[in-house]
């Protein structure tokens, strides 16, 4: 789990100029750096760090994406 | 009562017999000024300021509201949509005006208690604003600010009773027809399948992991009164495969005048004397009924099951006895590649609980879609990208007629190396 | 800690405990129903109950004060019950006729001060039931046109068909502010739509600040969205508006490229779906006039439409057929003819799959 | 009689009651035998030649030609179609084996001196092996040298008086049903105007600019006799637009079984007595008949022409008398879109020699197709690329709902800058 | 100068010099036809001349002995005229009865050595007329089947069809040799189609010398040719098999792309389509048998399963109801059981319309 968290945390860290990202493209990524992680896993371990306030849900609504805290956009643009 | 704001163009809608929300609203604003802000979190004149800002946009012909995506309440990445005034100078009261999808309960009857629980917490801490459902089916808290999301949504959930509806890429809020609560069509208990696949799909419906969103819908016929097939990514309809039963003394009954066509659907109008032929047997889809010795006879391996002589005639005709659902999936609305309806993969199955069965085929469905579907690709798109054999494979169905108006009339058929006797290689030389 | 004590994934209540009495006895026991009366249905259960439904047309945005008066209503003459329906319909269900007869009356007597009913009864039957809808100014930020509005404008215009059933079969009206159609405005008789007609203009000033370009860039279906840069360096993208189809996938993404323009927006009236199996499978609803003006608040052109539209099918159409299947029966070169309305070549698909709707054959109308 | 070669597979084509093209082929093979080389320019073995090659490729189950692009006759750019055998060691004889496609007679009536005369010639100068007719409607000689092929072509013309046909990025030999010459229901005339137009275009079926072939088919009437419907970039389909005329009597007539229906089309099965209901009323598809009084009665602004009653009853049914065609464009093979069938884009016109207004709409149709379309792209499929309103504008023809089986169910319009107020600039700051 | 007194552009023969007298007399008179019996009508003009009309079978790959045999009948009997149908038969033209019989037991009388028909009587009204083709092994480079024989062998299965009258209504059958179905074959009631199932093989050795390598890469509709290089150094392609539909097009670019393959090609069988506007507009036939063996020269799966197609239609169509118009009628889903032949996954389109065909109804049959 601690290593899949990693994984994203890194993951999210690497984009230049992008914040936030679809959880195919962290899946693919933790994927990569992690083999045998399973879909499931990656999916719990975003949840986790949601809780532990480290990632933030971004929702357009129909769309919901995921970024760092404090990276990119945030609510007060 | 005259509002903070000139609101001219507004004020149109309030003559006419429908109901007006100008009305309504504007006398809510006087009550939420009389409450006076120390009863109130939310800015006592967020009503007038809404209604000041929809005039503006009356007169521009362009909506004032801005899109904003980080809002929400802790662990849950869908059931709020932020939203923004782009005028907050003027409007103050609407500078956030946050929505909270509230979930339904399933096919929409409730007790008053609850909605005056409802009334009372949203007057509170929200606008007092709402629809009466969304188009998905959700209750809807139309406006309020970013701090109020989490103790609003804690209370709903600890005093109230109830969660949150989905948005973003999630599993949607399902819903289902009112069904057997109040339908004799109804061919499934749609009111609990709907129930039982929101409890099991919770956390599909919280913590977004899909492609993009994802829509149950339960009809409980096809009558489609919950138009699954258009707005559902998975639309259950309810079917049966053995004989439609015939009550040959109400077929009399009809035929005699004694019963209105349709359940008196067609009341106010004189259409003449109902004509058995006129109304029902030549307008039935398959032509697979006729009078014969004044009985009504029924070839029912060529129905089809459209339920028009059943509607037409409710007393005398009633569905069959063993009955299921026919699952279709993929429908959406048009954005990207043109709207979509439902397509049928699996006829007939059974639908009684726990739904094992069904639970199976949504398991492998989502699985297949999240590895196999692009970024905001719905599902019908991927199955339109890929085939719809090759998700009858990945649902372990066996393709049938069933599944398609037509066979192909393009012979581009890819054939598999394995198919072909032996394989795609060979010597230049032979 | 904030996650402490909190109460999450319960789900929506459960609808047993929603059920009025006569329901939760005769649950899956009905036999049959009948339409008493516009807006009035008795259903039959095998027990020999009969549950009476009052059904009134409802504002779906609605104020908490009107949902209270709905409370007192319910708890005065319905047993402290309510029902929607999935057209946002109210329903009061009853177990008796005499319940009926109160609950008429009463409804009758809420009226707001301006004139108009609260709880007009209607919507069963082959006539208008109301119109469903989404959010238009009151909370999008993609609309191109005002939803609530053109629904009171329609739903007045129409109103004699909602508290009658004088039409060949029912027609179902919908209408959805954008074109991402949020509702079934796709399979609908008649349906509104909000269309935007100019691309999205460039807020190059904040773009940077406020959008994610790669999002924005990879939001747009038709690729008409590439990176720029402003004069003074910052960052931005441009458009190519020849093939802009004005879909708004990148107002989503990125607030600074908005869409909407008084000017240019309009409604797009389609016709002829449907969602029942009924007869004829489902069908997608046709774009029937490219262009009505967006004339807020009361939609002139966009109601006398909607009539036009309704009363050539009442006049023309058999009894059972929905409007599109009457169009097809007749030929679509006669709908438009009865209907009074102009075929221009905004009609004619030109998108994915439009081959499919070209005439391959000799068989026409003059 | 053996031949040079074993053809044990093909042998097995010379019994059964068709007639068979081996035992033609065997005969014919003889005869070149006894006429000896001294007779014949090309090989005397070249049947037997073909028939080896033939049986050659039936047990590999696989072609022995290779493609051969260059050959042709000087100044055309069509009307011969190169081949070499693969296998030429084998069979010396087809080594070469070019095929030229030779002008058929408008409707494919002749005299026997003409095909007398073609007999000598392709017996001397060719295989002595031919096609009546090729799919396109040619006549197709098949198998000759390559040194053979411009004799050939002068011999044609000048001794036999007729054209090659079309091949490649070409007009093709246009094709015309029997029309006027044998059918009463010819609506306009079908040899008159396929003459006309092939004489017109001769610079466009010879020397090819086109981005890919081009065919015209001429039916005489909506039976489609010549599968124009299917086959042709353009297709001339007879109809008309005032009322189908009745003879009442002669529908009496049939009612009392005095005329066979279907002009005895059915004759070979008892089909039971003949009833007007059963077989024409009711079956009429836009339900615009009925029997009034007695007399048949139709309603003409609602039938849509499909010739059903009128085949059914030629005696008593006539199409009206105000004649003309519609013009459909675009249809083609599957290659690479897949199919398509010809789109109905000009309803009505009036088809009178010199038919100048029709000429002027092929001109417009070649001169855009020409700009427009892409290399190997097909009428049908650049109209569909750019949309059929584009091709309206083209033809300067205002958009119908003849035109299409339905409108649009998308809403994306693609609205022009000129059709917008205030067009498509605009300041962010407004 | 090779050029001198060529003649050119002269286009084809004038139609009227080849009209039989009654022909030209009766040009555009005539009033109407019935059919005698099979392969004999007459046309009555307006002017009360007849012309009556023989038919007969006609293979339309011929020697011109046999053509010369028809010029010698044509002489004899029928005024020196004689005519060809847009299907391949044959036609003797003459204005009288007696001149009928005379050709119909002149007719009669040939036969080839081996004892087939030379020139069956037949082809008109409810039955099976002559099938329409392609070329084959005896000239294409691109068949995937030959077709000369498999018409053979089908007309032989489907012979008293030809010589009677007895069916629903006209079928039409038709074949092409490769999927570029020169021909009707995408419209035809009946339809076999060569098919190839295996990517083109690659003649690295000479491929360079007798392919413009862009050319052949361009060709490929799906982009599924690439350069390549072999391991001596050579210029070549290679292809994406994945991705290769078996259309042939780059064949016919590059010679050294060969698709041919007796073990994987195969035969398609296509149902249900139509030409005629006559009740139902033209349609597409649709691919029912995805696979049937190459079974040179008899075909003799390919002739039980037309036949089986066709009977179970003679049993269960109505009078005048087309093959296509028949299964929509009764649904697909009963077709293949009426026909006997299965469903496979090979039926459903996944090619571009394929969204289309999809069943997007709760109206099925089981
Ligand atoms: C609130 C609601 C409209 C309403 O007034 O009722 C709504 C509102 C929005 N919809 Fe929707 N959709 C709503 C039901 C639907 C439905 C109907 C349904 O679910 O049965 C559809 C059609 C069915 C479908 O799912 O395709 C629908 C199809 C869309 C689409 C087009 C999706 C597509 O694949 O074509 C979008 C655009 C997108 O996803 O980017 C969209 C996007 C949106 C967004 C999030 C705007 C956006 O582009 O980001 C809207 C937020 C509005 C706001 O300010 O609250 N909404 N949307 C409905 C949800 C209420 C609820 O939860 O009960
Ligand atoms: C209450 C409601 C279900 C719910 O869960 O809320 C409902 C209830 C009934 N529907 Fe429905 N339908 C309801 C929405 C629908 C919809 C959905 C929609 O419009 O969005 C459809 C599909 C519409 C379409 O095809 O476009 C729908 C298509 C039908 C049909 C098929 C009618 C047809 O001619 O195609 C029937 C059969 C009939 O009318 O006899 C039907 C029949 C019925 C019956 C008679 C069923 C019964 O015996 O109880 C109910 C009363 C009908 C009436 O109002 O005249 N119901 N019905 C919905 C009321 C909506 C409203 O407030 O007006
Ligand atoms: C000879 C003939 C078949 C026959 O045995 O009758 C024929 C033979 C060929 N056709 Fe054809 N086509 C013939 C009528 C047709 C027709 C029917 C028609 O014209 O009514 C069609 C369908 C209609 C259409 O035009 O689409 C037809 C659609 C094709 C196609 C597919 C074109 C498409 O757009 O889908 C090709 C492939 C191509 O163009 O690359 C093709 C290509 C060919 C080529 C040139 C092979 C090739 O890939 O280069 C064949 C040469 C064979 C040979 O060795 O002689 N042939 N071809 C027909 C011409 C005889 C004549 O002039 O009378
Ligand atoms: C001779 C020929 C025209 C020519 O220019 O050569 C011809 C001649 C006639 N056709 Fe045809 N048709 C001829 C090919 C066609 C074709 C083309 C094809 O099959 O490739 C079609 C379209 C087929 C399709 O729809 O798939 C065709 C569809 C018809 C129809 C419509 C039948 C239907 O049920 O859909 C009629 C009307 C009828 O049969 O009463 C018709 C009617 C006729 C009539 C009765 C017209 C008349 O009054 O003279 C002629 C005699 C019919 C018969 O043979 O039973 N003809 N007819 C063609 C004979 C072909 C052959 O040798 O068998
Ligand atoms: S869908 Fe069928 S079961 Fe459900 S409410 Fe409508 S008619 Fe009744
Ligand atoms: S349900 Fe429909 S198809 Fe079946 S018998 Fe009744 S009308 Fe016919
Ligand atoms: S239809 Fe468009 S504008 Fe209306 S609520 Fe949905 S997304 Fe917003
Ligand atoms: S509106 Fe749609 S098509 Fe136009 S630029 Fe934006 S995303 Fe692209
Ligand atoms: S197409 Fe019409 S006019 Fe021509 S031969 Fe056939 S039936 Fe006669
Ligand atoms: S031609 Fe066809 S549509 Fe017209 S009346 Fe006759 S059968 Fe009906
Ligand atoms: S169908 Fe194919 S193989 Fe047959 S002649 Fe035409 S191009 Fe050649
Ligand atoms: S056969 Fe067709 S799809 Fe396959 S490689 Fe060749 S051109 Fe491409």
């Amino acid at each position: 789990m601690e290593e899949l968290k990693k994984a994203i945390v890194e993951f999210c860290e690497s984009g230049k100029t992008k914040t936030k990202f679809y959880f195919k493209d962290i899946e693919k990524a933790v994927k990569d750096k992690v083999p045998g992680a399973k879909t499931l896993q990656i999916k719990k371990a975003c949840s986790a760090l949601i809780n532990e306030g480290v990632l933030i849900y971004y929702s357009t609504g129909s769309t919901t994406m995921y970024g760092l805290k404090g990276k990119g956009i945030t609510e007060d643009h | 009562f005259k509002i903070k704001h000139d609101i001219p163009e507004l004020e149109q809608l309030e003559s006419g017999p429908w109901p007006s929300f100008v009305a309504d609203a504007k006398r809510y604003a006087l009550r939420r000024r009389k409450l006076g802000q120390d009863n109130l979190l939310i800015n006592q004149d967020v009503v007038e300021d809404l209604l000041g800002q929809v005039e503006l946009s009356y007169v521009h012909g362009e909506t004032h509201w801005k899109h904003g995506g980080i809002v929400g309440v802790i662990g849950y990445g869908g059931g709020v949509i932020g939203r923004y005034s782009d005028v907050p100078e003027q409007f103050p009261g609407v500078a956030h005006f946050h929505t909270i999808r509230v979930a339904q309960v399933p096919s929409k009857f409730y007790d008053t208690d609850f909605l005056r629980g409802l009334c009372d917490l949203w007057e509170y801490r929200g606008s007092g604003l709402l629809n009466m459902h969304g188009s998905t089916g959700d209750i809807i808290l139309l406006g309020t600010f970013t701090d109020q999301l989490e103790p609003i949504f804690q209370e709903l959930a600890q005093v109230l009773d109830v969660d949150l509806g989905g948005s973003g890429s999630n599993l949607r809020t399902p819903e289902c027809c009112v069904g057997k609560a109040r339908c004799q069509y109804a061919l499934y208990d749609t009111q609990e399948m709907c129930y039982e696949m929101t409890m099991h799909y919770q956390d599909e419906l919280h913590r977004p992991a899909f492609p993009y969103k994802f829509k149950f819908k339960f009809d409980g016929c096809p009558n489609g009164c919950v138009a699954s097939i258009a707005r559902a990514d998975l639309s259950f309809i309810g079917t049966w495969r053995d004989d439609i039963r015939i009550d040959q003394d109400a077929v009399q009954g009809y035929i005699n005048g004694e019963f209105p066509p349709g359940g008196g659907s067609h009341k106010g109008r004189d259409w003449g004397k109902f004509d058995i032929y006129e109304e029902v047997i030549n307008r039935c889809p398959t032509g697979c009924m006729s009078l014969e010795g004044g009985k009504l006879v029924i070839d029912n391996a060529n129905c089809t099951r459209c339920m028009h002589c059943i509607n037409t005639m409710p007393r005398a005709l009633k569905p069959g006895k063993d009955t299921g659902v026919s699952l279709l999936f993929g429908a959406k609305a048009p954005i990207l590649e043109g709207a979509q309806m439902s397509v049928l993969v699996i006829p007939f199955m059974k639908a009684e609980p726990p739904y094992d069965n069904i639970k199976e085929i949504i398991d492998k469905t989502f699985e297949w879609w999240m590895e196999e579907g692009k970024n905001r690709e719905r599902l019908g798109e991927t199955i339109q990208r890929v085939g719809l054999q090759r998700f009858c494979d990945v649902l372990g169905v066996p393709p049938a007629p069933q599944m398609v108006k037509e066979p192909r009339s393009n012979p581009y058929i890819f054939w598999k190396e394995e198919d072909v006797p032996g394989g795609f290689k060979r010597d230049i030389n032979d | 800690n904030p996650m402490e004590n909190r109460v999450t994934d319960i789900g929506p209540r459960h609808y047993w405990q929603c059920f009025p009495p006569v329901i939760q006895k005769n649950y899956g026991k009905w036999d049959y129903h009948e339409i008493l009366e516009p807006g009035v249905l008795v259903h039959v259960s095998e027990t020999g109950d009969k549950a009476y439904t009052v059904r009134v047309g409802g504002m779906r945005f609605m104020t908490v004060e009107y949902l209270r008066e709905i409370c007192d209503i319910a708890d005065k003459l319905a047993d402290g019950y309510v029902r929607f329906t999935t057209r946002n319909n109210i329903e009061f269900i009853v177990d008796s006729l005499e319940k009926v007869e109160a609950l008429k009356e009463e409804l009758g007597k809420h009226k707001f001060v301006s004139g108009s009913y609260k709880f007009p009864i209607g919507g069963t039957g082959a006539g208008v039931t109301n119109v469903v809808h989404t959010q238009g100014f009151i909370h999008c930020h993609t609309a191109a046109v005002d939803a609530s509005s053109m629904v009171k404008a329609i739903m007045d215009g129409v109103f004699e068909h909602f508290t009658s059933m004088e039409l060949p079969a029912q027609v179902r009206i919908s209408m959805a502010c954008c074109l991402n159609m949020c509702g079934a405005v796709h399979c609908s008789d008649i349906a509104l739509l909000g269309y935007h007609r100019k691309p999205p203009a460039v807020d190059h000033e904040v773009l940077e600040k406020i959008c994610e370009i790669p999002l924005a860039i990879a939001s747009c279906p038709t690729a008409a969205i590439s990176p720029a840069k402003t004069e003074d360096g910052k960052k931005s993208v441009k458009i190519k508006v020849e093939r802009c189809m004005f879909c708004g996938n990148c107002y989503t993404m990125c607030p600074a490229l908005p869409l909407a323009d008084g000017e240019g927006d309009c409604v797009v009236l389609l016709a002829g779906g449907k969602l029942s199996n009924r007869i004829s499978p489902p069908k997608f609803s046709k774009v029937v006039i490219p262009y009505l003006p967006n004339n807020h608040p009361r939609f002139p052109e966009v109601v006398e439409a909607v009539k036009q539209v309704l009363e050539a099918y009442a006049k023309d159409a058999r009894k059972y057929e929905r409007l599109g299947d009457w169009a097809e029966r007749i030929g679509w070169e006669k709908f438009f003819e009865k209907c009074g309305l102009p075929f221009t070549e905004h009609l004619i698909d030109d998108y994915r799959l439009a081959y499919d709707t070209y005439r391959t054959s000799t068989q026409f109308k003059y």
